[in-house]
C-alpha cells in the first residue's frame, strides 16, 4: 500500500488517479469501513468528502502515542543506557530536538514534505501553514474520505520529531548541546523533508511513483535516522574511555520502561498511518503486535545460544528492532510474515550491535544505525517479500507484479536514503563543527553533561 | 582501645550484628563497600560489551571497642561471618588513640 | 451481561438467539448508540453488518492500553517491589511471557477460545488464523454491529498475555527462566483456553451458557492467575532468607508508576471489554475509575486503623485490587455499586496479603493470590450481588431471577477455574520441575538472578 | 469558544440560545464534522440528539489521559522533585487526593457544579447521581450532538481529581496527611465546584454569561490550584533547612517523565475539551504541541542567556509552563498564537520559580503558584489577545468584540478566582489547623514523611 | 599526625564542615554509613511484612590533621555536631604513620 | 603492617588497581565517597535554587599491606592516581595491629 496524500481540493483528481493505479483489492475492503458513507443519501454527495469522527478520533489518538514514543519513551531508552552523569543530557537533547522540529515543521517543513512541488521536494505554498483552516481537509486512502488537515499535520509533525531525536542515541555522553540543536535543523531540513516528499507524497514523490511501499516509515524514519547516527559517530569520536572502562547502562530498568512505552507508541506510528480506524489499521496493529513479540524472543534466543545468557537489554533491544522492521510492511504482511520479519530483524540486529559495529570502528553510543539502520534495511527488503500474496501477503506495490521486482524497487529506496541521509549528514556535521564545534572538552565529558553543560545532576539520596 | 574493621558478606550482616551484641558490643558503623580480592567476578553482557566485574559487593564493618573485649569480638566475627568459601573477607584491627561520644563528650571506654 | 463473541457469518443466528435470551434492556441503550445506522437506507440493508469507525478506534485503543498495562505496566508494579538484584529477572519474564503466549494465541490459541467446538473447548479450524482477513469480521453484543476479526483477534491476545505474565509475582525471585517460558506455555494451554472457552464463548460455553456475569474477566484472568501463582509458590518453594532477612522492595516509586499504569490501562481492559463505544462503555469505564478510587482509600483506611499507617504500597495495591474486583462486574453494576465493591474488595485484600497469606503459608512473593486470587473472587461473588437492579445495577445474567440464584452461578464459575487452574498448575509444574528444574542454585538466588541468570545488572552509578 | 455544557433536555432550549449569540463562524465548522448526521434521513429527526460512537472513543480515551496526567504523571512529576525520604509521601497525597474528589465528585460535585442551580453554584437534584443512567445525555457544543452523560460525568470527574492533587505540591514535604485530605475536601466543595460553575455552567455561569474564554481549564484548575497552593505554603511554613541546607530534587528523571507524561496525557485535557472528535479537537491538539514546544525551548534559552546553563528541570518545567498557558486558549487561538503564548509563558514563568518566588517569601516548595498559578494567568489574558482573528485566532468570546474588551473579561475571571479561591483557602486551612493541625514534629520532618508518616522507604538497594 | 573518625547525624554535615574550615582543616572525605547503637530504629511495613530497622543513617567524616589541629578539631567537630539526644555519634581518633599528597608527593603535614 | 587508605579520582580507579596487583597486593577494599578540599566545586542550578557543590565524588582504596609492600605499594598508587591537578587526592598509612582471614582463621601476614 502506498502512501497517497493529497491535502487540498486541488490535488483530489491527482488522487483518485493514483488509486486507479493499485493493484491492490483495497478500495473494496475500506469501502466497507465507513459503511455509512455508502447509503444513498451520501451517494448523491459523493463529490463531498467524507470526516468520520472515528478517523479523528483515533489519529489524534495516534499523534499523542508518537509524542508518548518520544517523551518520555524513546527519552527513557536512550537515559537508561547512558552513565548517570549523562542521562539528563539525553533527555534534554530529545526533549529539544523534538520541540525545535516540531516548531520548523509547522513553518516550513509541512509545506516542503507536502505540498506539491516536484519529484524530490515541495513548494512553500504552504509556509507558516498558509491557508489551513479548520475546514481545510487532508485526504486518506480512500477516495471520498478525509481528514481535517490540522489533525494530518499534527501527525506527521510527531514524526519529523522524532525522527530527528533518535538520531542523538549515536553521540550521546560527549556532544555539545548546541550541535545537537544546529545539526538537527540542517538535517532535518536538508534530509528528512526530501525523504518524506520522496517515499509519501504521491503520486509525484520519487520513491511514490516508483511503487516503493514503506508503509509507516521504515526509509524517512528509520534508515535515514540511522544513518544520520553513524555518520555523528564518526565525526563527533569516540567517547573517552571507550574500549577500556567500562561504559555500562546505569539503569535497565529505564531502558525497559523506554522500550515498552516505544512499543506501546508505535501503534499509532503504524496504524495510524493507515489514517483511518478501519481493517487495514488492525492489520497493521496486529502485525506490529506479532513482529515485535518475535523479534524479542528471536533476539533472546540468539542471545542464549551464542553467550549462554538472554540479557534483559537483549529482550528490550529485540523490541525495538521488530518494530522498526515491521514498520514499511506492517500495512501489507500477513500476520505470519510479520512474525517472520520480526523474528529474522530480531536475531540479525544481534550482530548489528556486535559483529557490525566492530566492524564499522564508530562508537554508536546507542546502536541507532545497529538497530535502526540495520533493522530498517531488513524492513525495508523484508517488505518487498512478505506483501506478496504468496506468502500471505496484501500485495506489492502498484507496478511492480515479481518478489523480484519489488525487492529491486525497495532496494533502490534503501539506497537513496542511504546516500542523501549519509551526504547531507557529513555536510551537516562539517558545517557543525565548523560553527559550534562538535565536542566537550576531556574534561567535562568525564565530569559529565549534566553538570557542564546542563548545571544539575539526575540523581541525589 | 581498638577499632576493629571487618570486610564481610552482605547478606551476613545480620548474624554478624547479633554475634557482636552478644558478646557485648553496643554500636557498629557498616559501610557498602566494593571488594577485590581471591573471589573471582561474574562478566556482564551488554549490547556490543561485555565486561568482567571484578568488584565484588561487601560490607564494612566497623566497630570501636575496649582492649577487654577485642578477642570476643573478632571470635564472634569470625564464627558469624564464616560460609569457608572464598571471598569471605577480612578482619582489620587498628590501634585506636581516644574515642568521645559527641553527645556527652564522654572518653575512651566511656565513649562506647 | 454476558460476553458474546461470534466470528464469523456462521454463528450470527446463534448470536441473535443468545441476545433474544437476554434479560438485560441493553439492545435498546445499544441502539442508540450507532444512531446513524438507523436511518433509512441503512434499515434497508439492516441483514449485512454495521462497522463503525468509533468502534475500531476505541478498540485499537483499548488493545494497546492492555499491553500499557503488561509491559511497562505490571512489569513496574512487579519490578519494583523485588530486590534490586532479581529486577531485570522480572521484567525479563513480563516481557518473554507476554510475548510467546501472544504467538501462540494467534497460532492456535484463537481457534480453540473463540471458535466452534463444545462447551468446554474450542476447535481448530482457525489455526495459524485460517481465513481471517481483512474482510472478517466479529460480532459485538449488539445485533448488525460488528469489528473486523483482526481487531478482536489483537485485543484478546493481549488477556491472554497479561494473564499469563500476572502468574510470574508468586514465584519471582528464585525460579529459572526456561521454567517459567515452559509453564507459561502449558498452563496458556490448558488452562487460560478452556476457561475462556467456558466463560465468554456464546451461546456454548458451559459457564456463559449457565448466565454467569464475568464482563470483563474476572474468573478467566483473576482467578485462573491467581490459582496458578499459588500452586506455583508451593512447588518452587520459599525464597532462600524468607521469614529471617529483609526483603523489601527495592522501588516502591516504580510500583507507584506500575500501579497507575494498570489503572490507566484497565480501562482498555474493561471499557474494551464492550466492544462498542457506546454507553455501556462508558458506564465500565466509570465504574473503573470509582471502584478503584474507593479500594485506595480502603486500603489505606484499614491500614491506618491496624497498624497507624497508611503505607503508599498499600495505596498502590488497593488500586489493584479494586481493579480486580471490579472486572466481572464494571458492566453491569451502577457506580455506587462499584465504589462498594471497590472498597470492600480494598479492605478485605489487606487481610489476604497478610492474615491469608501465613495462613497459606507459601511464598507468594508478590502476593499474586491474595490480591488477584482473592480480590477476583470478592469480585465475582459480588458481580452477583451489586448486578441486581435492587441495588443500583443493570440486571442480572439471564435465567437468575434472583440475588441467590446469580451468587450460585458466580460461586459455580469460581469453583470451576480455582479447581481446573489448580490441577493443571500442579500437572503442569510438576512436569516442568522433570524437565527443566524449577529453581536455580542457592548461590545463584543470593547473587541475584540479574547477573546469574540473564548476566547483567539494572543500576550502575 | 465558550464552553457549554448542558445535561439534560431541559436544558437543550437554553443550549441553543446561547449557541445563537456566539459570534463564532463554529456553528459551520462543526456541522461539517459529523457529515453523515446530515442526510436525508438525519435531517427529519433533528429533534433527536445524536451520539456518535467517534466522539464517545475519543472522549474515553481523553479521560484516561487526564488520570495518566494525574498519575503517574504529576505523581512523578513531584515525587522526582523531592527528596528521596519524602517521595512515597508526594506519590501518596496525589493518589488519595485524587482518589477522593472522585469519590466526592459522583456524589454531590457534579451536581453542584454542572446542573441548574444559579449563576455561582449548582443544585443538588443530581445528588448520588439520581436520575443519570445509560441513556441520559450530556450536550456538546454542537446543537444536537450529545455524549452519554457517563462520559461526561467521568470526564469531568479527572479534572476536579488533577486539580486537587496539584495543589499539595506547596506544601510537600512537612504537611500532615490528614491535613491534606481534609484541606482537599473543603477546598474542592468551596472552591473547585463553585468556579467551574461560573466559568463552565452555561448559560448560567456567572463568568460564562460574560463571554469569558477558558476552553479547558486554566482559571477553573490551574489558577485556582496556584492560589491554593500559595495560601498553604504560607500556613504550612517554610521546611526545615528551607534557605540554608541543599534541598535537591532526589530524581529528575522522574521528573521529566513525568513532566512527559503530563504533555501526553494534556492532549485528552485540552483536545478532549472539545467534547467532539472534530476539526476543533484537532485544533485546540495542535495548539497543545506546539505552544508546549514552544516553551520548552524558551524556558531553555532563557535560562541559557540568565544563568549560562539551560537545564533539564528547566526543560521539563517548560512544558508545564506551556502546557498551563495554553489551556485556556487551545480552542480559540491560532498555530502561531499558540507558539507565542507558550514561549511567553515558557520566559515569564522561569521568572516565576526565581523572582516572584523570592518576593513572595513563601516556600512553595515545587512552584505550584509559580508554575501553575503565574501560567495560568499569563494563558487566561493572552487568550484575550491571540484568539482575536486579527492575530490568527478563531474568534474572541461572545458580546465582546474589541481585544481589549475580552481581556477585561478575561482579567475580571482571573480576579475573581484569585480571590474566591483564596478566600475559601484561607479559612480552610485555619480550619485544618485548628480540627488536626498543619504540620509534622520537626524530627519527623528530619527522618522523612515516607517513614514517619507512611511507614515505608522508596528505595533500597 | 592522627586520623580523626566521626560517625554524625547527616544533616549535621555543612555544620561540621564549616566548624573544622574554621579551625583550619583543609580538607575532609565524608561516607554514606548506617549505625546502629543506643538509638533505636523504626519500623517499616510492606504487604505482609514488618521489618525493625536498626540501622540509621549516618555520615561518617575522615579527617587527617596534624597534632597541633587535633584538640581544636575534636572540639569543633562536638560543638557542631551535638543536639543532645541519644545518636549524635562518636568519635574515633587513630595515629597515622603518613600522608602523601598525590599530585605533588609531599609527606606528613605538608601533604594536608 | 600497615593499611593504606587512599583517595582517589573515580576514573583512576582500574589503573590504580592494576598498578596494585602489579606490585603483589593481593586485594584492595573501595568505598564511594564525598570529598572535600582544595579543588573547587561545581554550581547546581534547581528551579530557583542554586547550590555550591563543595563535595566532590572520590574514591577511598583501603589495602593492608605486609611492611615490605608498603613503599611498592605507596608509589604504585601515586604513579596511577595522579594527573598533576587539583584533586587527586591523599594517601594515609595507618597502623595496624593484626589481620584475620575470616574463611581460614589465618592472621597477620598469611591473612592477606
Ligand atoms: N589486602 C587487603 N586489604 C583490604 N581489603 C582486602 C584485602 N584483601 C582482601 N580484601 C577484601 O576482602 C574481600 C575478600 O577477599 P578474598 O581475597 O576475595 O577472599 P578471602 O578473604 O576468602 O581470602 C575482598 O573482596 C576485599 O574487599
Ligand atoms: N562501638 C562503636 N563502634 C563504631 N561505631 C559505633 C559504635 N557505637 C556507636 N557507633 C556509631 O555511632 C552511632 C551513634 O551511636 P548511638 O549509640 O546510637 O548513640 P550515641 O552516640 O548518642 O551514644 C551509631 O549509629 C553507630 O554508627
Ligand atoms: N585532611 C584531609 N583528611 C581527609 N581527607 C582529605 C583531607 N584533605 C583532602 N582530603 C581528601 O582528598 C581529596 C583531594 O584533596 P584536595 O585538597 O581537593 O586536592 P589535593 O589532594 O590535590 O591537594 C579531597 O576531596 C578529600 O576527599
Amino acid at each position: 500500500m502506498k502512501y497517497e496524500t493529497m491535502l487540498d481540493p486541488r490535488s483530489r483528481e491527482r488522487a483518485l488517479r493514483t488509486l486507479a493505479w493499485s493493484a491492490l483489492p483495497i478500495a473494496a475492503l475500506l469501502a466497507l469501513g465507513p459503511a455509512h458513507a455508502q447509503d444513498a443519501a451520501a451517494a448523491a454527495e459523493a463529490a463531498k468528502p467524507v470526516v468520520d469522527k472515528g478517523d479523528v478520533a483515533w489519529m489524534l489518538t495516534s499523534t499523542l502515542l508518537v509524542l508518548l514514543m518520544t517523551v518520555p519513551g524513546l527519552a527513557l531508552f536512550y537515559g537508561g543506557l547512558v552513565r548517570s552523569k549523562n542521562v539528563l543530557s539525553v533527555l534534554m537533547q530529545v526533549l529539544a530536538v523534538f520541540s525545535l522540529i516540531v516548531l520548523l515543521w509547522v513553518t516550513y517543513g509541512y509545506s516542503l514534505a507536502f505540498n506539491g512541488g516536484n519529484a524530490f521536494i515541495g513548494n512553500l505554498d504552504k509556509l507558516f501553514l498558509k491557508g489551513v483552516n479548520k475546514e481545510s481537509l487532508a485526504a486518506t486512502f480512500t477516495a471520498g474520505v478525509s481528514l481535517p488537515e490540522y489533525v494530518f499535520i499534527a501527525f506527521q509533525s510527531t514524526f519529523a520529531g522524532i525522527t530527528g531525536a533518535l538520531i542523538v542515541g549515536a553521540f550521546a555522553e560527549r556532544i555539545k548541546f548546541s550541535a545537537v540543536l544546529l545539526f538537527s535543523a540542517i538535517w532535518f531540513t536538508f534530509a528528512y523533508l526530501p525523504i518524506a516528499h520522496m517515499v509519501w507524497y504521491g503520486p509525484d514523490g520519487y520513491l511514490f511513483a516508483k511503487g516503493a511501499i514503506d508503509f509507516a516509515g521504515g526509509t524517512v524514519v528509520h534508515i535515514n535516522a540511522g544513518v544520520a547516527g553513524l555518520v555523528g559517530a564518526y565525526f563527533v569520536g569516540k567517547r573517552v574511555g571507550y574500549g577500556r572502562e567500562a561504559i555500562k547502562p546505569h539503569n535497565v530498568t529505564f531502558t525497559m520502561i523506554g522500550a515498552s512505552l516505544l512499543w506501546v507508541g508505535w501503534f499509532g506510528f503504524n496504524a495510524g498511518s493507515n489514517l483511518e480506524a478501519t481493517a487495514g489499521a488492525a492489520l497493521a496493529f496486529l502485525n506490529t503486535l506479532l513482529a515485535t513479540a518475535a523479534a524479542a524472543l528471536a533476539w533472546s534466543l540468539v542471545e542464549k545460544v551464542i553467550k549462554g545468557k538472554p540479557s534483559m537489554l537483549g529482550g528490550a533491544s529485540g523490541v525495538v528492532a521488530g518494530l522498526v522492521a515491521i514498520t514499511p510492511a506492517c500495512g501489507t504482511v500477513g500476520p505470519f510474515g510479520a512474525i517472520a520479519i520480526g523474528a529474522i530483524a530480531g536475531a540479525v540486529c544481534v550482530w548489528g550491535v556486535h559483529g557490525l559495529k566492530r566492524l564499522l570502528r564508530a562508537d554508536d553510543a546507542l546502536d541507532v544505525f545497529g538497530v535502526h539502520g540495520l533493522g530498517g534495511i531488513i524492513g525495508a527488503l523484508l517488505t518487498g517479500v512478505f506483501s506478496s500474496p504468496s506468502l500471505g501477503g496484501f500485495g506489492l506495490g502498484a507496478g511492480n507484479d515479481t518478489i523480484a521486482a519489488q525487492l529491486g524497487v525497495q532496494a533502490l529506496g534503501v539506497g537513496i536514503t542511504v546516500v542523501w541521509s549519509g551526504v547531507v549528514s557529513v555536510i551537516a556535521f562539517a558545517l557543525v563543527k565548523l560553527v559550534v564545534g562538535l565536542r566537550v572538552p576531556e574534561e567535562a565529558e568525564r565530569e559529565g553533561l549534566d553538570i557542564t553543560t546542563h548545571g544539575e545532576t539526575a540523581y541525589e539520596n | 582501645m581498638k577499632l576493629i574493621i571487618a570486610i564481610i558478606r552482605p547478606f551476613k550482616l545480620d548474624e554478624v550484628r547479633e554475634a557482636l551484641t552478644e558478646v557485648g558490643v553496643s554500636g557498629i558503623t557498616v559501610t557498602e563497600v566494593k571488594g577485590f580480592g581471591r573471589q573471582k567476578g561474574h562478566t556482564e553482557l551488554y549490547r556490543g560489551a561485555e565486561y568482567v566485574v571484578d568488584f565484588l559487593p561487601k560490607l564494612k564493618i566497623e566497630c570501636a571497642v575496649p582492649d577487654s573485649l577485642l578477642d570476643a569480638a573478632l571470635e564472634a566475627i569470625q564464627n558469624a561471618a564464616r560460609t569457608g568459601k572464598v571471598g569471605d573477607g577480612k578482619i582489620i584491627v587498628l590501634p585506636v588513640e581516644n574515642t568521645v561520644r559527641i553527645r556527652t563528650g564522654e572518653l575512651d571506654d566511656d565513649a562506647l
